[in-house]
């Protein structure tokens, strides 16, 4: 669970207004108390105990409650010159062809539609995930070996 | 073959079943990994389980019907096993070789088993084979009106000419007497031949008002097979079920005794494992004829759960695990009191178009309809049907027509109060001409 | 006597006991006429009664418990008789007899009957005489050292002596131990003589670590009695159960059967009529005490409708008719699986003050904090349990506090699992000093 | 169910925004369906079988949604002149002290502070229901010998 993720949440809880909010999927906890209800804000994060459930685990957040309307990560972000790269399938991420071979693409790189950015594996088989539009990497939002689920922002993308 | 105990269980459907599912896993112990479409984000299968993978867009082809796309979620969830729930992947043989292969327990029959079950002329076959009754007809084409009239005076009239390469109605015809049949058979052969470019046609008993009976089976790894009694499904509306019950008020405790004994031979001999349901026509004098086998839970176990007291998703985890069913069950099967399903639909009662709610909670619009499922259970019918008129009467549903107006009228009609129904009940309850 | 019909029933109560009486007419054919105060307008009682009336202001002294507003919405509906639900007048010997003088039937035992349970002395000293076991002690007041030690020697120790005129801890002292019991009579007889102006002091066996065990009646208005097993009610704080379930883990089929014999003796002997609890204290060494008679249903009876498959509102109500006993039962009693109840409260975990919801549900700060009964049923107890514990898990209260995260932790307590447990139980659960 | 009543109700449909409503208590039944909904505005009153549980009936009315917030029967008027005289017990009404009295008061008639307006029987007993204010008796909501609950509104009183 990334600190992005975990500001998310806090955001959540003081949007909604509820005095705690505790979300545990797999191996990764996160609850939190809000300073108007507890004098403080408390922040547990469970370390996960293997890696492989990270992400998706926390990308598989589900709201507490049906009136609750957070943010769905891979979210197009409100910047409308950024643009997200999103995961067209399930699987675990690579950033290289191989362990010993470079990224395929850097931060601060500028890409082209059909730059291959990543490599999606999804049951043994190695599925290249190119860039679609022109722009620069602004960041890189997986870990190389993490798994991934569909619709998950994998690149932001300037494009200007 | 020792039992083991499962750590993670994916769930590869949504709706209730998944809910169901993560139910019987959290009563045992097990974690959980849901999957889900862009359309069921907030599904309460989502918010239920342990972890949850986005797998696809709203389109079942692309998410609960694509088979990489689970495989890879269970494979970086590192779960056990996968529980396919009913409809989608359940009765798709290639998916459980996938999961075989993929070193990942499928929760159900074995591939081969799933896939001689899926070919209706196999099963019949092996059924037969093994003495579980089955309807009477011509066992392959009809040469002459006279082989027709023979056989048609064996089974008993009315029978039914079928084209042997059709469907759809396209060479078919009901046979009342042996008058008609000489005609019928030669318009039948003739439509038939222009419609499929074969004038070949069979003969078999026609039942014009059965009614659906199924029953529940449960058979473990080590050869151990218990009939868990039967549901009554003839409350249908174009093949989809309204109301089921258990037991049957048609079924007797002897025929109930006869089929178990024949099925319990027959499903050991298939080699069949996990649950299962094998579904069964009666015709007007009270007799059952074979129709298919579902190799999967169905949508109405709960009222079999209800009377037997066993819990029968806990018993398919438990199954797949490699526990006998001397392991599983409390004791020997035993019916007691009675049980409804009544499955509540989304829809307008007017024209059958499922409804949507714009509000908190939407019914996306791409899967099927049930928004909930509403069981009761009496010491006997009566009072069974007393609590589900009711239940019915203080279900409160706002935003979205639903079933309940209708199967409110079903509930309140003498015949069904007797017992005395069929396919063709629901008729009565249509709007437009009968 | 022959048998009635009701027509109608008039609920003199408010919240779950009142929907749940109405679901038992709505069961029976029989209409239902719901009375609330003017805090209750939208509470569901009256939303699924058939009619509803205003009977006074938000307090209950003015509502509720105000007989002549019950009465007169009783006269003005024209209804048969009352049900009286649990709590408010379902105990009140006045309101019976004005219901029998306004020739409305009271569906509870006749006023003389609940007059003499209301008086404990009388009830336990009537209870004595046909051989239920009751707290032994001295049969008066206590004359001598010497007379108490000669019963304390009787009854075993710790006893306890207190004041005879007395209440609430003042004279009361607790003896462990022969050498004690001098000095401590005499202390206890001079702080009853300051604090109540009478030295009068008895002596009572004293159980430290009792568990609360009750067993659920059903008789007939022509001398039958059944006995529906028991319920275990040790989970309570402040006297308020938190949990209950059937059977009671401490109670042994033997035991069971002999306190049964007992009852329905007992009952039968008291002209005792319609449904009731017998409420038991057990000591350490499992020995049950009789301790009073709850004239009335209780919150926790659905836990016996589950084991024994027998409807006890609906009994009750067929029972003010007039049925006999084996016209209602569907069989013999025989319990069958486990089952649990969790009252589920509204309140704050920290303080114990009932929490409110603000926004379109409102729980009146009037009554009781109730907000649900969460009952689960499994073929034995670990099952129940477990089911328990998923249900809880799943449970979705939003805007109020709830008991469900400390029922959550006593039903993870390996005590609990165990069925090792009293009423002391609870106190390590409660925040602050144990 | 008096006419008023039913007009209430049709409010409260219109109001509330749904196609159909149904009230049903005892022998009373109404059932509108909205016009936008259905073309017609559709009324069905069935006659009450006995007339001693119309009112209670009608007057007890439960919403059919908890997000329904109708008014209360006997709620005060928008107008501030206009004060309601409501039921302090359960009971019967009566408008004379005998079969034979005339009215204890008519519609028009000025009242005093502890004019006597009306009776209800409550358990056979007769209990006298004085004015607290002074005004004219504008209308009269409860018919002769009809039943009333707990704060029914019983005299509408223009007090200026």
């Amino acid at each position: 669970m990334t600190v992005d993720e975990i500001r998310e949440l806090i955001a959540l809880a003081t949007e909604t207004g509820v005095a705690e909010l505790e979300v545990q999927r797999g191996d990764n906890r996160v609850r939190i108390r809000r300073a108007s209800f507890a004098q403080q804000q408390e922040i547990v994060v469970a370390a996960p105990s293997y890696a492989a459930v990270s992400a998706p685990a926390s990308g598989a957040t589900a709201p507490h409650s049906a009136m609750e309307a957070p943010k769905e990560k891979g979210e197009q972000p409100q910047d409308p010159t950024l643009v997200l790269v999103k995961s067209p399938i399930v699987g675990t991420f690579y950033e290289a062809a191989s362990p010993e071979a470079p990224p395929f693409v850097r931060v601060g790189e500028r890409v082209q539609p059909g730059k291959v950015l990543c490599i999606i594996e999804s049951m043994k088989l190695m599925n290249e995930i190119e860039s679609e539009t022109s722009g620069i990497i602004e960041s890189k939002l997986v870990m190389n070996g993490q798994p991934v689920e569909y619709g998950e922002a994998l690149f932001a993308v300037r494009t200007v | 073959m020792p039992s083991v105990r499962f750590k993670k269980i994916l769930i590869a459907n949504r709706g209730e079943i998944a809910v169901r599912v993560i139910c019987a896993c959290k009563d045992l112990g097990i974690q959980t990994v849901a999957v889900y479409s862009e359309a069921d984000r907030y599904s309460s299968h989502v918010r239920f389980a342990d972890q949850a993978i986005c797998i696809g867009p709203a389109k079942s082809a692309r998410s609960y019907l694509d088979i990489p796309s689970i495989i890879s979620a269970a494979e970086i969830t590192g779960v056990d096993a996968i529980h396919p729930g009913y409809g989608f992947l359940s009765e798709n043989a290639t998916f459980a070789e996938v999961c075989e292969a993929s070193q990942i327990k499928f929760i159900g029959p074995g591939p081969e088993v799933i896939r001689m079950m899926g070919v209706k002329e196999r099963a019949r076959a092996f059924m037969r084979e093994l003495g579980v009754p089955i309807l009477p007809g011509s066992p392959g084409v009809l040469t002459s009106p006279e082989e027709g009239l023979e056989l048609a005076a064996k089974v008993g009239y009315p029978v039914i000419l079928k084209a042997s390469a059709g469907g759809g109605g396209r060479g078919m015809r009901i046979v009342n007497g042996p008058g008609e049949l000489p005609s019928l058979f030669l318009q039948a052969q003739h439509e038939a031949g222009s419609a499929f470019s074969s004038p070949d046609v069979y003969l078999e008993k026609y039942i014009g008002a059965p009614r659906h009976i199924e029953f529940q089976i449960l058979a473990d790894e080590h050869g151990n097979v218990e009939i868990l009694g039967e549901r009554e499904c003839s409350v249908q509306r174009r093949h989809q079920k309204l109301l089921e019950e258990s037991p049957s008020p048609a079924v007797t405790d002897a025929q109930r005794a006869e089929i178990s004994a024949v099925l319990r031979n027959a499903i050991a001999q298939a080699g069949y494992t996990n649950a299962g349901t094998v579904e069964f026509l009666m015709d007007e004098a009270g007799k059952l004829y074979f129709i298919e086998v579902n190799a999967r839970v169905q949508v109405e176990h709960p009222v079999t759960e209800f009377v037997t007291g066993i819990d029968i998703v806990k018993s398919q985890i438990r199954i797949a695990q490699g526990e006998t069913l001397s392991e599983i069950l409390p004791g020997p099967v035993e019916l007691r009191g009675h049980s409804i399903e009544c499955r509540i639909n989304a829809e307008n009662p007017e024209t059958f178009v499922p409804s949507r709610a714009y509000t908190d909670c939407v019914i996306p619009p791409f899967y099927d309809s049930l928004v909930a499922k509403l069981i009761t259970y009496g010491s006997d019918r009566a009072e069974a049907i007393q609590r589900m008129q009711r239940a019915l009467s203080m279900f409160i549903v706002e935003g979205i027509h639903t079933s309940i107006p209708m199967q409110q009228r079903i509930l309140a009609d003498p015949d069904f109060q007797a017992g005395n129904f069929d396919t063709n009940f629901i008729k009565r309850f249509l709007p437009g001409p009968k």
